[in-house]
């Protein structure tokens, strides 16, 4: 491992689905301490590609180097422990579990001594309200369903969840796509002080202003295939927003739109 | 949008081309016309099928693949398919029905009644044992949708509930019997007969048979006299229901219900009114059954139908639909069924042990689904 | 040059003690006369799928089939089919009454009525008022004939039991009965290894050992014990290994020089009381009683 | 039925779950030709308004009139066939079914005589793939499973459904959320055309932008209470915006995101 | 937030407050300790025993309710209840097994074949017949994750497979018989056989017998000596499974692992090792009701466990788990299989005619879980 390595570096990701091409040949680097923006039409191929890094999919062939070290994960539970932790665009939580179960499914905190330990629910439920309460969600009640909660709720409760567990590189499929006003920048905010203690973070939005705020490096994808990386001195944000459309043209509406969606 | 150009640098917006007919999509492969079959659950079971047959071509008696033979794996299987169809048709909508086997008992039962009892002519009552168990049906469904409790459940009350109403009406009818003898006999004769007992195609057969493409009993009656109407029916319920489910509004709102009842809900499908239907479905499927096997046999008693439900379920996730609902096909059904009465039917056939059959019938099961399971992922290139 | 080739159908199911022992009679038979058997049987007590596993037997040419035959309607015309296509046909265990009728060479066997109404009347000797009939499988003809038959030669009172297959289950409910009505005092039950032993054993946790009497069809060895421990008061024997194998004897004489008996063979009852228990308790065991 | 009348008028709307408390008092009008944004803080309660609207939820009590009538819907069907579609935040989409079954489902067209009609599929698919092509996304296959669409693309054809089979009142539930810029620019322009029609919108975001650019008025939610309703001349965005974020406190980030998330 | 005032009219931001305990949420109603209660899935079941109790108190004779006869219910209801216990756990973690059944007969059958032939000592059998039925239940597990085949299908073939290995089994140890007996004699005394057999407290009993507070026979033993120790066995399955299921990891996995095997596998949770630690523990719980009623009855037989893997699910259906898995409890299928055992042992209490059985039985548990729906739905105010 070396430390100038860049933490993640994928060459030439290939995956198909039966027929279906998702990604014909991605490549893309992810350094610590920078958040690489990852920008597309909708279809580009970005959920498909993170979730590849996450372990969740088998890429078909290419590349994939984690910290300088070819890996290959068969489970999603690989990623996590190699420090890969990812808000998945479907948010993977359990709708008719509860927000703690959900907070801390699969890295249940536990005490007493086997085999009678168990987890402590007092703490898991103290903690969940604090880092919703954090993210500007005040929870009515940690057992609650998630599959009761409203959309944004949710979300805030996956971001919380990954921030919360730390990690080497931190994945965010548009995690602010259902949020309010507050939540999504208070998420802003912490894309900004996890990049400061030196994690890399992948941040995927259809917002340009978002992007444009929080991002050091962008990567644009089309129809599977990348259309470039530029750092944010290369690029204006509304040369930006053209490429993140893909290639189609824009409907400008009205002035308060100002060109940007 | 499918003239536009892809470039990999900064390029303007290029105006989008005009919505005609797509000519090639570069982020699809080309796929080969059997993976496109394989990948329809309706054709999934057939490698189970072509897997099974190899293996009786090849250890069973040769008189299996004969024309008796095959009607004779096909009379049991077509029983077992009406009910396996109508099984996963209401699987597909979401839902089981584990009344199904007592219902033919209880079916047959009141056509019984009505026959030797009121003395009713065949239509009639044949009509009436649809109208009951139809009525039947809807009572399930309706008790389904009302108290949100799982069909499961519901059902299983109902299996319970017509077996003991067999039972005790049996005796009734009977004075204390548990078999109701002598229906054929008040059934008379005729066309309304013929449609549900018997032999379709006889007139085919004695010719056939004559010209000696079919074998004879030594008195020279053919071995086969014609094709059982169960099998004609049963084709005639698979292809009907393949053309509803794929084809029309009614499957589209089954699928929709069994996938996602809510969504479904949400953009406008009437969810109970179809389950409800399809809670009917199954019960007149049953009473066919009933109807079938009473005239055929002649008799009716209270164990006919036993263990059937578990059967017809058993048809239909061969046949490849999901527990879960929203997904599988008729023809799987179908599938199923044949794959079923072939491993039951076809064991006797070899030289097989009777002791083993219940550990044969299991791992040719396994066999079958693991195998068609195997060739589509082959085929597929799914993982 | 090949063995002939003898099929066997019948209602029961392998796995059932009963139709094991016929099935061990049918296999015994088949080794010594030197010819190949098959036995069959639908998965449940099933005339639909019987009739088709006759069908599928008749397909295959056998040099001799034997049936019983519980439902004559609906194994009748599988039956005559194959008489038609001149297959030597033996009816075994129950059907006697049809047998001739359908076109069958002779029966071996005993109804199971007449079986139950001699338990009935034997324990009527005994003393019996109020009876029990344990049914283990409510709607299975022949062991309802055995209930019914039971209910005519006892004469007095007689409750049906309906119990699952599984002995807790029967244990619990006998016990149960006997709690609710004090007045019984007399138990059948309809298989001695599945229904009869728990019986038995409620009997003794209720207290009443020896004074409610207990009777089964057909014989296990722990029931068997049992009768010559006092515990139960008979067994009936239709000594079904018979209803296996002379049917196989007869057809592969048959089938070798032509000969058959002239008339049917009854098997059975046989009571098995205290005095003669302790003997059939070995070949009980074995699975040949 | 009169023509004044507004088309959809809630008065006190309250809704329960169980202990929970959606709504508790919200009042609403909807006219003809008038797009009302619908706007509030996560949890707010929109979701729940809008599918009370829809007829997926009995309020618990309160009064609903549309055009004038009182009304009580028992199912979703019943506020169709009353003209009221809705695109639902979770979308309302089978995962299993192909793009056009879920496109026509509960509205398929048929051909042929009774009791052998059956759908047109041929003209479904052709309608799905040119409907989907309007609001810019290129569907490989209308045959495709809509549980293996991208997230976006699934959103489109919610969009797409609901437009297509026009109605009297169109209720959009954060219908951009996961949107690419064209498709996000095309939908606007789609609302812009509807109301033109005469046609009613409530329009739910979190994008203060989207909603000034479209909305006549605007009506914020908070913690299941009406805060106001405002026309667009009565406030300015800025002013929109914050009380979009229920009163809680904005993390300024950068000078990019301008104030405005 | 919550000192946070809430304007109707627009208002300037307010900055939140600190993360303080909450005090009192105007968005949440005050509930009762009734309703938040029922609205456990653990206790749902507990309304439908109580109707079930009711109606037996009013219409059963009266020594249904004496302390035998309590015993007397609970006996067989806790054999199926160890069943019905693990079959929910593995339903909660999103899969059946129909295998149980088959394999309370085939787990009864090598342990007798362990003691009999091979003549082990008994811990050594019983533990060997553990390994055995984990070794199963693992294979299971292995093929519907490697296979991704339905677990329906999966262990529907070992269903069949496990019965017929029975029976070819017993009938090679037995020489012919399908009756395995004389394992009681073989087993020895001995501690461990008392913690699998006979009764518990029994001393604790006969001193409750000698002072009068249990009721004696004429011929002066007490009518009851004990407490089953499959009772015992029941009661702490339950109660550590419940633990499990709301304490610890395990069961946060299983509830994930059940609820959305997608979600919970890419948060993190080995699904797969969930699974088929569960298939094993299913595969277990059977062996331990073949070690206790082969013990308990000194012999085997090829059908003993017939239909179980039926009842267990329905026990744990009443209980409140569902089907597709995700929710359900541990203490539900305890009651769900002691409502079962009382309506199918209750009746025989009762002067209904025996014919009529089967009704009162579906009916019986249709009334069960109506009545149960129908409290909780009324003391929680959902609709
Ligand atoms: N399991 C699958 N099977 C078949 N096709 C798939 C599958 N998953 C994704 N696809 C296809 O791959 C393409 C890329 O999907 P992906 O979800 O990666 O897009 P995306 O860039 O995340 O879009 P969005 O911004 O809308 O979320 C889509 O066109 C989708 O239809
Ligand atoms: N079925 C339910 N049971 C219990 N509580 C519910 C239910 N549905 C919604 N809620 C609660 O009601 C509140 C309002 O939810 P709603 O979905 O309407 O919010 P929203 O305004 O749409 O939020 P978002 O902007 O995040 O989508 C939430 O706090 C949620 O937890
Ligand atoms: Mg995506
Ligand atoms: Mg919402």
């Amino acid at each position: 491992m070396s430390d100038t390595a860049p933490l993640i570096d994928i060459r030439n990701l290939v995956k198909h689905f039966g027929s279906v091409i998702a990604l014909s040949g991605v490549s893309l680097t992810v350094n610590r301490g920078e958040v690489m923006c990852l920008l597309g039409d909708n279809g580009a191929g970005k959920s498909t590609l993170i979730k590849t890094l996450a372990g969740v999919h088998k890429p078909t062939s290419g590349e994939f180097l984690v910290e300088g070290r070819h890996v290959s994960f068969s489970s999603p539970r690989d990623a996590l422990d190699a420090g890969i932790a990812t808000v998945y665009q479907d948010l993977a939580m359990i709708p008719l579990m509860s927000v703690t179960r959900n907070f801390f499914m699969g890295r249940e905190p536990v005490k007493g001594v086997w085999p009678f330990r168990y987890i402590d629910f007092d703490r898991c439920n103290a903690v969940t309200r604090e880092e919703m309460h954090r993210i500007g969600i005040d929870v009515r009640d940690p057992n609650q369903a998630v599959g009761t909660l409203s959309g944004g709720e949710r979300q805030c409760v996956a971001i919380a969840r990954a921030v919360y567990f730390g990690a080497k590189v931190l994945i965010l499929d548009e995690p602010t796509s259902a949020l309010g006003v507050a939540q999504t920048s208070m998420v802003l905010k912490y894309i900004h002080q996890v990049r400061s203690k030196g994690l890399g973070v992948i941040f995927i939005t259809h917002n340009v202003r978002h992007a444009y705020a929080v991002g050091d490096r962008f990567t644009v994808l089309n129809r599977g295939k990348t259309l470039g990386t530029y750092t944010k001195s290369e690029i204006a944000i509304d040369e930006l927003q053209n490429l993140m459309a893909g290639g189609k043209e824009l409907q400008v509406l009205s002035a308060d739109l100002g060109g940007m969606v | 949008m499918t003239d536009v150009s892809h470039p990999t640098a900064p390029a303007a917006p290029v105006p989008p081309g005009p919505a005609a007919k797509p000519a090639r999509d570069e982020r699809l492969r080309e796929v080969s016309l059997l993976t496109r079959i394989m990948r329809r659950p309706e054709l999934g079971a057939l490698a189970g099928l072509v897997l099974v047959t190899l293996f009786f071509l090849s250890t069973a008696d040769a008189s299996m693949f004969t024309l008796a033979g095959l009607m004779n794996i096909l009379a049991p299987a077509a029983q077992l398919g009406i009910l396996a169809i109508a099984a996963a048709l209401l699987m597909i909508g979401g839902e089981f029905d584990l009344s199904i086997g007592s219902m033919v008992a209880f079916a047959g039962l009141i056509f019984g009644a009505f026959l030797t009892l009121t003395g009713w002519p065949l239509l009639v009552a044949i009509a009436a044992t649809f109208a009951v168990a139809a009525f039947l049906g809807g009572l399930n469904g309706q008790i389904v949708i009302r108290t949100k409790l799982p069909s499961f459940i519901v059902t299983l009350a109902f299996l319970f509930i017509l077996r003991g109403l067999s039972l005790v009406g049996l005796k009734w009818a009977t004075g204390g019997s548990t078999q109701m003898r002598g229906i054929g006999e008040r059934a008379g004769e005729g066309i309304v007969r013929e449609i549900f007992s018997g032999n379709a195609l006889e007139g085919l057969f004695a010719w056939l048979a004559a010209h000696d493409v079919i074998a004879r009993f030594p008195n020279g009656t053919p071995t086969v006299t014609g094709v059982p109407v169960s099998i004609v029916w049963f084709v005639l319920f698979a292809a009907a229901a393949t053309w509803v489910l794929l084809r029309t509004r009614a499957g589209n709102w089954i699928f929709a219900a069994g996938g996602d009842a809510n969504a479904a809900r949400n953009s406008g499908v009437p969810v109970d009114r179809v389950k409800t239907g399809l809670f009917m479905l199954t019960a007149c499927a049953a009473a066919l059954v009933a109807v079938l096997t009473v005239l055929d046999a002649g008799s009716t008693d209270s164990r006919r139908g036993f263990q059937k439900e578990f059967e017809a379920i058993i048809a239909a996730v061969i046949g490849g639909c999901l527990l879960t609902g929203g997904y599988g096909s008729a023809i799987g059904a179908f599938f199923g069924a044949i794959i079923f009465g072939m491993v039951s039917i076809g064991l006797t056939y070899t030289r097989f042990d009777s002791d083993w059959f219940q550990v044969f019938l299991g791992a040719m099961l396994l066999l079958a689904v693991l195998f068609n399971n195997f060739i589509r992922r082959k085929v597929t290139g799914e993982r | 040059q090949q063995n002939a080739r003898i099929i066997v159908v019948s209602h029961g199911q392998a796995n059932d003690p009963f139709w094991s022992v016929v099935k061990n009679g049918v296999a015994a038979a088949g080794q010594d006369m030197k010819v190949q058997v098959d036995y069959r049987a639908p998965e449940t007590f099933d005339m639909v799928a019987m009739s088709q596993l006759i069908d599928a037997a008749v397909n295959q040419k056998p040099a001799g089939l034997i049936v019983s035959i519980p439902d004559a309607s609906a194994l009748g015309p599988s039956i005559q089919k194959a008489v038609a296509a001149g297959i030597p046909v033996i009816s075994m265990n129950s059907g006697s009454d049809v047998s001739k009728k359908l076109g069958a060479l002779l029966h071996v066997g005993q109804d199971e009525l007449d079986a139950g109404k001699a338990a009935g009347a034997k324990l009527k000797e005994m003393g019996g008022k109020v009876g029990l009939c344990v049914n283990h499988e409510v709607g299975n003809v022949s062991l309802d004939l055995r209930c019914k038959g039971f209910a005519e030669g006892f004469g007095g009172k007689v409750t049906v039991l309906p119990v699952s297959n599984d002995p807790a289950d029967i244990r619990a409910k006998v016990k149960a009965a006997l709690a609710s009505d004090g007045s019984v005092d007399t138990i059948m039950a309809l298989g001695a290894s599945l229904a009869g032993e728990p019986t038995v054993a409620a009997v003794k946790d209720a207290g009443k050992t020896g004074s409610v009497k207990v009777a089964s069809f057909d014989l296990s060895a722990n029931f068997l014990k049992a009768v010559s421990a006092g515990e139960a008061a008979f067994a009936i024997d239709q000594q079904q290994y018979l209803q296996g194998y002379l049917p196989v004897v007869f057809l592969a004489l048959n089938a070798k020089y032509g000969l058959i008996p002239g008339g049917d063979v009854p098997s059975g009852p046989n009571l098995i009381t205290k005095d003669k228990a302790a003997q059939v308790v070995e070949l009980s065991a074995k699975g040949i009683r």
